[in-house]
């Protein structure tokens, strides 16, 4: 891998989270928001992961006779991070639910109206 | 457990708490364990305060696994008077609570309250004095969670927008973050933030490098509600419970301002931020832009609460314009109005909280000559309005005297100008709330109104009396914020 | 060896997901997005025979069992009444 | 006989990627959900049973081996499971299925 | 009294899948291993899924018969079906009708509503008692499951449980 | 008790006053002589210390020091003392006053009036002992914050309007520059101590220290130098004694007061001296006594047109101020305490006039120096004192005054006293001529709904006697300038 | 090789992460994220990192794919169009990719066994896992011990969105027994789970106690665990599992889980350690590691499992009557 050629992984991964970014930003409805930023999250942890990967090397659980691991740190990172991302979404839902419930929409533009009639 | 543990303890405790505060089915109990976990969270912050004082810097391995392989909690003179405020703030809330919940929350979710409570206090507690980047993720998650679930309790249907409101764009700063360190981390392959900084200048050039701070700074700017990035905030602290509004507006976004200082002086080093990335010029602007928008916008709010709201956004311009002039005197400044509107905006919070117990409402024309009836209440919130002005003899004064000292010898004329003239308008909105509730003839269902109890009144005065001991008798304060900048900056220089 | 087998499955993976951006209903989505769970867990015994590594076959294990609740959950939880005379993607194309 | 397991494991695995190829375009060419339903059980059948009877001689008699069958044996039940709990969801949603007018007169 | 067998039963089977699965035979994962196995057999309990029809009895010898037989009528069909996807021509006549189930347990039914729906060409759509609705994606196969040869056979194996 | 302890009374007794008035608030006897009670004893310890003053002692104490260089403290020297005592003396004639006043208009919150009141005083007494610049600032809104009750006192919708402009000209000049100007001065000196010679010289270029003077000279809004002067006519919309101390006396004093000690103590005359913005602000001081006294002329309501009149008088003080030369010093305090009598006076009268007509336009005065003898005569004494016509106070220190001006060969300064001289005449000496020479406008006293009896004789006797009380302190002023003189001198060193 | 697989990968990701944002339809979206997810953990199969896979499997594709199902059936599943022209959200978006791809350009090439991240930390982990803490699987001495205060506050982040989701959406009990009128219909399915749900316990119970050797530990156990309960009440009924495994019970398991966690960090200190210092809980130290992380991986599965389970419970019982 020389040149450029050895970023494409990374830029791929860009877009992936931009898309889901854009989600998050542009969309008006609540659950397509969530969804968004499950996306996005996700694709932060495949950049993450991607670092972690090493030419030729195998999982890091040691074994004999396998000499080159991929790099541990950025897995226990990211099991982390998928937890996190788990755990907004589920709160985020459940807010979601809420709103719905409150306002019988889950459309950001018309909570808006119906705050502003408040 | 010795001494040598208190960094650790302090943060493990509310930790502990939490899910013992879940078991409890008592909403009672539920609340006089969070009131012991968090006071004894203070007495611990008062002894490291004293324990910093004494010997430097502490540093504590987690697990006994050195710095860079394990997680390292690191507090420094800076990080104890983080560590104290949110403490000081978080033991005052808690008596504070027990009635304003009962009148604010289901009693079926009291329990849960607290638990959450705990939760968040864990979470800007152990933001505060980790030492490493990622597990600063780990903790901001904890604190922002519980801290949405705590503003979602507000009784009104829009504390649930304002809390997914916060949600989205928490979580796209917490990602931001993330994003930030996972690349800081991939050009020198470690998360501690010491050894993160001794690694970086190598590499400092790079773009890499450069990407990673802009990410890192959008994302805690954030968190911290820096203007343009504030939009969650009005709304949060507008729609939440009263007690957490008065606690996350003291603590979350002063923690916030807290990792960026980190991030700028010991991770990336002064040099680094500020002038290979001119992070302070940008700064600054935003900051100017932050004080007088948000300091007008207030003017023109009716609900006091969301006035509040809006002055927190220009306060956190001062503290952040402290930072951006990057000198000891700045960010002694930054740091002691940080301490200084903690104690401020916790106090009107909680007055408000006095105001929303009795009146059910925080709108001013509910408020029409409240000070009759509510007269220490309102008392405090003078007191406290004062000091949010800038009125000589309160902390809001040491500070913004501070800040503008340190303006006028970095030269930065316009800007001494700027602080005092947008403490002019702090003294407009404040005094819309005077006028209604002490000058206004009351309305008619103002006669069953009474003083807010005692539980409620005295948090809310002992806060008003930090405030003015401060503004009495600045050297402990002083004293600390400038070890604290000389700590920052020193490593910076190193 | 391994890899074109695995490249084959990604293939199939492939033809499964466009079954489900192009619907029409909903059943068809959740049964490419089913046919896709089969797929990986195919896909995830081969890479690790590939890698040299077969104890990754707990995840494939997992794989099934994920990927099946989930299609159940999908039918139960929203039952008949997200019928396919509701999905909008039938009568409007796309979003 | 190693060779001769070899290449017969070669031939599993390529005819189940075959089988599961072909699945695939079923699944896109079949005209309605419920003729696509048969398309997904070919992968579901032929194509997973094949390629993992190839991984199973290619690993040898092992506990790999006993994973893989394990895999087999959740496969077989939890495919049709899948399939008929979708058909069924169908055709409660009202969801017709297009059947061949001519032969059902 | 033969509740217990089958909790019994179900502890053996559930342990030595656990001893299939783990590979690490140490005295501590052994005890944790039947600790596990016996927290579920516990659990299923509860949950009142402790009778006649659990696993073991679907891997009982007396029914390797059928299971070949299926795999040979898999195979027949898969590649029949295969043939037809690959057509341009795609010769196919779906249908939709209705079998009867001769098996009486539910065990016995399911088996015969799975095996339906595993032989590719017919699908079991929906079942309401004994009356299972199957699409068939061709008019040979829907011929094949008429003429019941499954059906007797699923009987048999039912007898077996 | 030691003379530090008497200076920390001073201060502390008004302030710690409200709790008893707020005490009493059922007993409206008692109420107000706690009041009376108040400000006897204040001008008793005031007093005491006067001699110690004289004498060359600078009884001091210090406080708190918030800040390295910033503390609270006190020192008495002779300016304050002179505040100080024409404050205290007078607010005990204001008390007698407002008793009569406010009861006969049975005006509401009278036990919230009397406690701002005291507040305000004790705020006045914090300026005069101020110790250090700081402490100086923080009486300085303290008395701005304490006095907005006051204004607003009436509570409609034009009170509030008035008090908004009040505090938004005060606060906003003193935050804005006067705040800049000690953060600066601070952080070029690292103090803000009162210290004879000042504290800049050497430390700043002639260049800063003239902007540094244009942010006091303007910052201190209470001095009404224009453009700042708005807030004073604003005001007006508070009951006469308001007006009468406060705006004649308390606060207005306490404004150009403090422009005499930032001259005096922190820029200091020498340095002053050479600085050539000093000029400059001094034709924008002339500038202001003339433009005041030509709207006052222009003015038919009477408080407003004495409102007026103040903002052109006050420009004396700073213009002495800003002649930089000791006469001009002792020109300037002296004319805070002629003012201050006569200006008390005249709007005694005003009040007077309201309360016994309910009258309150210079034009329907007519002839009612027949019904008002007292009254009217007191009015005259004041007038007279504004012009500066012996034997009343006001000569005296406009004799100062245009010594200084000549001292300094400052031509424009002596013609603006000459010229303002006229225009004082001008608008003062009309109503007394209409009060006693125009026969009465029969038309307005018949107007429906008036109540005729009350035109028939003087004010309540307790407003009468205080207003005979000032009067005559006009008068003996004249005779008797010593104590005034004395403390002048001692400030300026010397003999005149 | 494994580079072209990992390419395909990742633009069958691109297409779908892109159809997902155009499609209007909820459920299709969700079905394409569980899809996304799919993929997303087949691809970190290829990079090596298979205790994320496992574990981004069962959440992305199983337990969030569940929520967002159950929140699509007590809301709505039709996304009405746009009214706000998305330049603003396009130009922010496109900012911050250039931001990103600018901060590529330096980066260490894709797998370059040079890049610092292989050199520094790392490396220690890889080299001394085997001889003080004994396990093979270093991702786990990793997240339980050299990270373990990390995971500690993984699992408060869970507990926190456990007790969150139980403030905001309450609790409601199902009547104890009754099944809806259409379980008549699932005959095939209440079998199939019968049999299957020992089977996915045994597997959940087989992943928490083998995760020093192989991928998995507390966290994936519980979310499986979770899963089989969630196949239970898929098939018998939410009311026959909220009997099975009580509302109650599970707040305790809960805070149990938590404060087992908490109690061995507690316990080391006791006995004279750091917080979380396995090496003093035993005479030896490797052993008291891995008694360490056998606890706390019991601590994390627990609270795991139930906080899932909690959350499930919450997010069904809000649906009405009869209708599951």
């Amino acid at each position: 891998m020389s040149g450029l050629l050895g970023l494409y992984n990374y830029w791929i991964v860009i877009i992936l989270m931009m898309t889901g970014f854009y989600a998050v930003i542009a969309r008006p409805n609540l659950i397509k928001q969530i969804i968004g930023l499950f996306i996005f999250q996700t694709s932060v942890f495949i950049l993450f992961i991607s670092m972690a990967n090493i030419e030729g090397g195998t999982a890091p659980i040691i074994k004999e006779g396998i000499r080159l691991y991929s790099n541990p740190l950025p897995h226990v990172l990211i099991l982390t991070a998928i937890v996190v991302s788990l755990a907004t979404t589920a709160l985020g839902l459940a807010l979601v639910v809420r709103i719905k419930e409150a306002y019988g929409t889950i459309n950001e533009d018309n909570i808006h109206v119906q705050d502003e009639e408040d | 457990m010795l001494i040598s543990d208190l960094p650790v303890l302090q943060v493990v405790i509310p930790l502990a708490a939490a899910p013992v505060c879940l078991l409890l089915r008592n909403p009672r109990h539920a609340w006089a364990c969070a009131l012991i976990a968090s006071w004894l969270v203070l007495a611990i912050a008062l002894m490291l305060v004293q324990r910093v004082h004494a010997v430097g810097t502490l540093s504590y391995a987690i697990g006994a696994w050195v710095a860079p392989w394990g997680i390292e909690y690191r507090i420094d003179m800076a990080g104890a008077l983080m560590v104290l405020v949110v403490a000081i703030i978080g033991a005052l809330v808690m008596p504070f609570a027990r009635r304003s919940i009962e009148h604010e929350i289901l009693e079926k979710c009291t329990g849960l309250f607290y638990t959450c409570y705990l939760l968040c206090l864990c979470g800007l507690l152990g933001m505060v004095v980790t030492g490493d980047a990622f597990n600063l993720f780990v903790f901001l998650e904890i604190s922002s969670l519980s801290s949405y679930v705590l503003i979602s309790l507000g009784s009104r249907r829009r504390a649930l927008t304002a809390a997914y409101q916060y949600l989205i764009m928490g979580t796209i700063g917490a990602t931001f973050i993330l994003i930030g360190v996972g690349l800081l981390y991939m050009m020198t392959g470690t998360l501690n933030m010491v050894d993160l900084s001794q690694r970086l200048p190598e590499v400092a050039n790079t773009r890499t490098i450069m990407a990673a701070f802009a990410f890192v700074t959008v994302g805690v700017s954030i968190k911290l509600a820096l203007f343009p990035l504030h939009q969650w905030l009005p709304n949060a602290y507008t729609d939440a419970p009263s007690v957490v509004s008065a606690f996350i507006a003291a603590t979350a976004t002063k923690v916030g301002v807290y990792v960026l200082l980190r991030f700028f002086f010991t991770v990336f080093g002064m040099q680094f931020s500020f002038d290979a990335m001119h992070v302070g010029e940008i700064l600054m602007l935003l900051a100017v832009a932050g004080i007088l928008i948000a300091s007008l916008v207030a003017v023109f709010q009716d609900n006091v609460k969301r006035m509040l709201a809006y002055s927190s956004v220009a306060q956190i311009g001062y503290i952040i314009l402290g930072i951006s002039m990057a000198s000891a005197a700045g960010v002694s400044a930054g740091m002691i109005h940080l301490f200084n509107h903690a104690m401020i905006k916790g106090a009107l919070f909680l007055a408000i909280g006095c105001i929303f117990l009795r009146l059910g409402s925080a709108e001013l024309r509910d408020m029409h000559g409240l000070a009759r009836h509510m007269p220490w209440t309102m008392a405090a919130f003078v007191a406290g309005g004062l000091s949010l002005i800038g009125i000589p003899l309160t902390s809001g004064f040491i500070s913004k005297w501070y800040l503008a000292s340190a303006a006028l010898s970095g030269g930065y004329w316009p800007l001494v100008v700027l602080i005092l003239a947008s403490s002019l308008i702090g003294l407009i909105y404040m005094w819309r709330v005077v006028e209604v509730a002490y000058f206004h003839v009351p309305g008619t269902m103002m006669h069953k109104v009474r003083e807010a109890p005692a539980v409620m009144l005295i948090p809310t005065w002992l806060l008003i009396g930090i405030n003015l001991y401060v503004g009495m008798d600045a050297s402990l304060i002083t004293d600390i914020t400038r070890q604290g900048a000389e700590i920052l900056i020193g490593e910076a220089l190193q | 060896m391994f890899i074109a087998i695995s490249a084959v499955i990604l293939v199939a993976i492939a033809i499964g997901l466009l079954r489900a951006f192009l619907g029409p209903t909903l059943y068809d989505r959740v049964l490419a997005a089913n046919m896709s769970g089969t797929l990986t867990v195919l896909m995830v015994a081969v890479l690790g025979f590939m890698t040299g590594r077969p104890e990754f076959l707990d995840i494939a294990l997992v794989y099934v069992l994920i990927s099946f609740v989930s299609t159940i959950a999908v039918l139960r939880v929203c039952g008949t009444g997200c019928g396919a005379s509701r999905d909008p993607e039938a009568d409007s194309g796309e979003g | 006989m190693e060779t001769v397991i070899y290449i017969l494991s070669w031939i599993f695995l390529l005819g189940g990627a075959i089988f599961l190829l072909v699945g695939a375009i079923g699944i896109l060419r079949f005209p309605d959900f419920y003729t696509r339903l048969h398309a997904v059980s070919v992968c579901d059948t032929m194509g997973a049973g094949l390629v993992l009877a190839g991984l199973m001689l290619q690993g040898g008699f092992s506990l790999v081996t006993v994973k893989l069958l394990l895999i087999f044996y959740f496969m077989i039940f939890t495919g049709p499971t899948a399939v008929h709990a979708l058909a069924q969801a169908a055709l409660q949603g009202k969801l017709k299925p297009v059947v061949d007018e001519h032969e059902q007169q | 009294m033969s509740n217990l067998k089958h909790a019994f039963n179900m502890t053996l089977f559930l342990f030595a899948i656990w001893l299939l699965l783990s590979g690490h035979y140490t005295l501590l994962l052994l005890i944790f291993g039947l600790l596990s196995t016996l927290l579920i057999v516990l659990l299923a309990h509860r949950a009142e899924l402790i009778d006649r029809e659990i696993h073991p009895v679907l891997l009982k010898p007396s029914l390797l018969p059928y299971w070949l037989w299926l795999a040979r009528e898999m195979i027949k069909s898969n590649i029949d079906v295969s043939l037809r996807i690959l057509n341009p021509r795609m010769p196919i006549s779906p249908k939709i009708f209705t079998v009867r189930a001769g098996q009486k347990t539910d065990l016995g039914r399911v088996t015969y509503g799975n095996s339906i729906t595993l032989v590719p060409g017919t699908v079991t759509v929906d079942v309401d008692d004994d009356i299972f609705t199957v699409h068939a994606l061709t008019q040979e196969a829907a011929a094949d499951l008429e003429s019941g040869e499954m059906n007797r056979r699923v009987c048999n194996v039912e007898n077996v449980f | 008790m030691s003379p530090e302890l008497t200076v920390l009374a001073c201060v502390a007794l008004p302030l710690l006053a409200p709790a008893l008035i707020t005490a009493l608030h059922r007993w409206p006897n008692p109420r107000e002589t706690a009041t009376l009670l108040t400000s006897g004893c204040l001008f008793l310890l005031v007093y005491s210390l006067h001699d110690d003053v004289l004498r060359g002692s600078r009884p001091a104490i210090d406080l708190a020091e918030p800040l390295p260089g910033l503390k609270i403290g006190f020192e008495v020297e002779p300016l304050g003392m002179l505040f100080a005592l024409l404050a205290s003396f007078l607010w005990i004639v204001t008390s007698v006053y407002s008793i009569g006043y406010l009861r006969s208009h049975h005006e509401w919150r009278q036990t919230s009036y009397y406690s701002y009141f005291a507040v305000a005083l004790g705020s006045a007494m914090g300026i005069a002992f101020a110790g250090n610049m700081f402490t100086l600032f923080v009486f300085y809104e303290l008395l701005t914050l304490s006095t907005y009750p006051l204004v607003t006192h009436a509570g409609d919708d034009n009170a509030r309007e008035g008090g908004r402009m009040y505090l938004g000209y005060l606060l906003g000049t003193s935050i804005i520059l006067l705040l800049l100007a000690l953060v600066w001065t601070w952080s070029l000196t690292g103090t803000l101590d009162f210290r004879a010679g000042g504290i800049l010289e050497g430390v700043v270029t002639p260049g800063v220290a003239g902007i540094l003077l244009v942010l006091y000279i303007f910052g201190i809004g209470k001095a009404a130098v224009m453009p700042f002067h708005l807030w004073l006519p604003a005001a007006m919309v508070a009951p006469t004694p308001v007006s009468a101390l406060l705006h004649a006396v308390a606060v207005v004093k306490a404004g150009v007061f403090t422009v005499l000690k930032v001259v005096i103590y922190i820029f200091g005359i020498d340095f002053l001296a050479n600085i050539p913005v000093t000029q400059w602000l001094m034709y924008v001081a002339a500038a202001t006594i003339l433009l005041a006294a030509i709207v006052a002329l222009r003015q038919d309501n009477l408080k407003l047109r004495l409102a007026w009149s103040t903002i052109s008088q006050l420009s004396y003080i700073v213009m002495c101020a800003l002649l930089v030369t000791p006469l001009g010093i002792v020109g300037g305090g002296m004319h805070i305490v002629m003012h201050g009598f006569a200006k008390i006076t005249l709007f005694f009268c005003a009040g007077a006039i309201l309360t016994a007509t309910h009258k309150t336009r210079i034009s329907e005065l007519n002839g009612i120096g027949r019904h008002m003898p007292w009254t009217m005569a007191a009015f005259t004494v004041g007038a007279l004192s504004m012009i500066g016509i012996p034997p009343t106070a006001g000569f005296i220190s406009k004799w100062y005054i245009l010594l200084g001006a000549i001292e300094t060969r400052e031509a424009v300064a002596a013609g603006v006293i000459i010229m303002s001289t006229l225009l004082n005449a001008a608008y003062f000496l009309p109503i007394v001529y209409v009060a006693f020479f125009r026969t009465p406008n029969d038309t307005l006293e018949s107007m429906p709904g008036h109540n005729t009896r009350d035109t028939d004789g003087e004010a309540p006797p307790l407003v009468v006697l205080a207003l005979t009380v000032t009067a005559a302190g006009t008068l003996a002023l004249f005779f008797l300038p010593d104590l005034p003189l004395d403390l002048m001198l001692q400030l300026s060193g010397g003999s005149p | 090789m494994e580079i072209l697989i990992d390419t395909i990968l990742l633009v069958l990701l691109m297409i779908t992460g892109f159809s997902i944002v155009r499609m209007r339809s909820l459920l299709a979206a969700t079905m394409l994220t569980s899809i996304y997810s799919l993929l997303s953990a087949s691809l970190f199969v290829v990079l090596d990192a298979v205790d994320v896979a496992l574990t981004e499997a069962a959440i992305g594709a199983g337990i969030s794919t569940i929520l967002l199902l159950a929140t699509i059936a007590l809301t709505t599943d039709r996304e009405k169009p746009p009214q706000r022209t998305p330049m603003l959200p396009l130009i922010v978006v496109i900012i911050t990719g250039m931001a990103l791809i600018y901060g590529t350009l330096d980066m260490p090439h894709f797998g370059n066994p040079q890049a610092p991240v292989h050199l520094h930390v790392a490396p220690a982990y890889l080299h001394d896992t085997p001889g003080e803490i004994g396990i093979p699987n270093v991702v786990t001495s990793v997240l339980a011990s050299y990270r373990g205060y990390d995971t500690l506050g993984e699992l408060a982040v869970i507990f926190t969105a456990g007790a969150g989701v139980l403030t905001l959406l309450g609790y409601r009990t199902r009547g104890g027994n009754s099944m809806d009128p259409g379980i008549r219909k699932l005959l095939i399915l209440r079998v199939i789970g019968k049999l299957f749900f020992p089977l996915i316990l045994l597997f959940a119970l087989y992943v928490q106690f083998h995760g020093d050797y192989g991928p998995g530990g507390g966290f994936q156990a519980g979310v499986i665990f979770a899963t089989g309960f969630i196949l239970y009440a898929l098939a018998f009924g939410l009311g026959n599992a909220q009997r099975l495994i009580p509302h109650q019970l599970l707040r305790i398991m809960v805070a149990f889980g938590m404060l087992l966690y908490i109690g061995v960090g507690i316990e080391s200190m006791l006995l004279g350690g750091k917080f979380l210092e396995y090496n003093v809980l035993a005479d030896d130290p490797v052993s008291g590691q891995h008694l360490g992380i056998i606890l706390i991986e019991l601590g994390v599965g627990i609270t795991v499992a139930s906080v899932m389970l909690m959350i499930y419970y919450v997010f069904r019982s809000r649906q009405p009557e009869g209708d599951l």
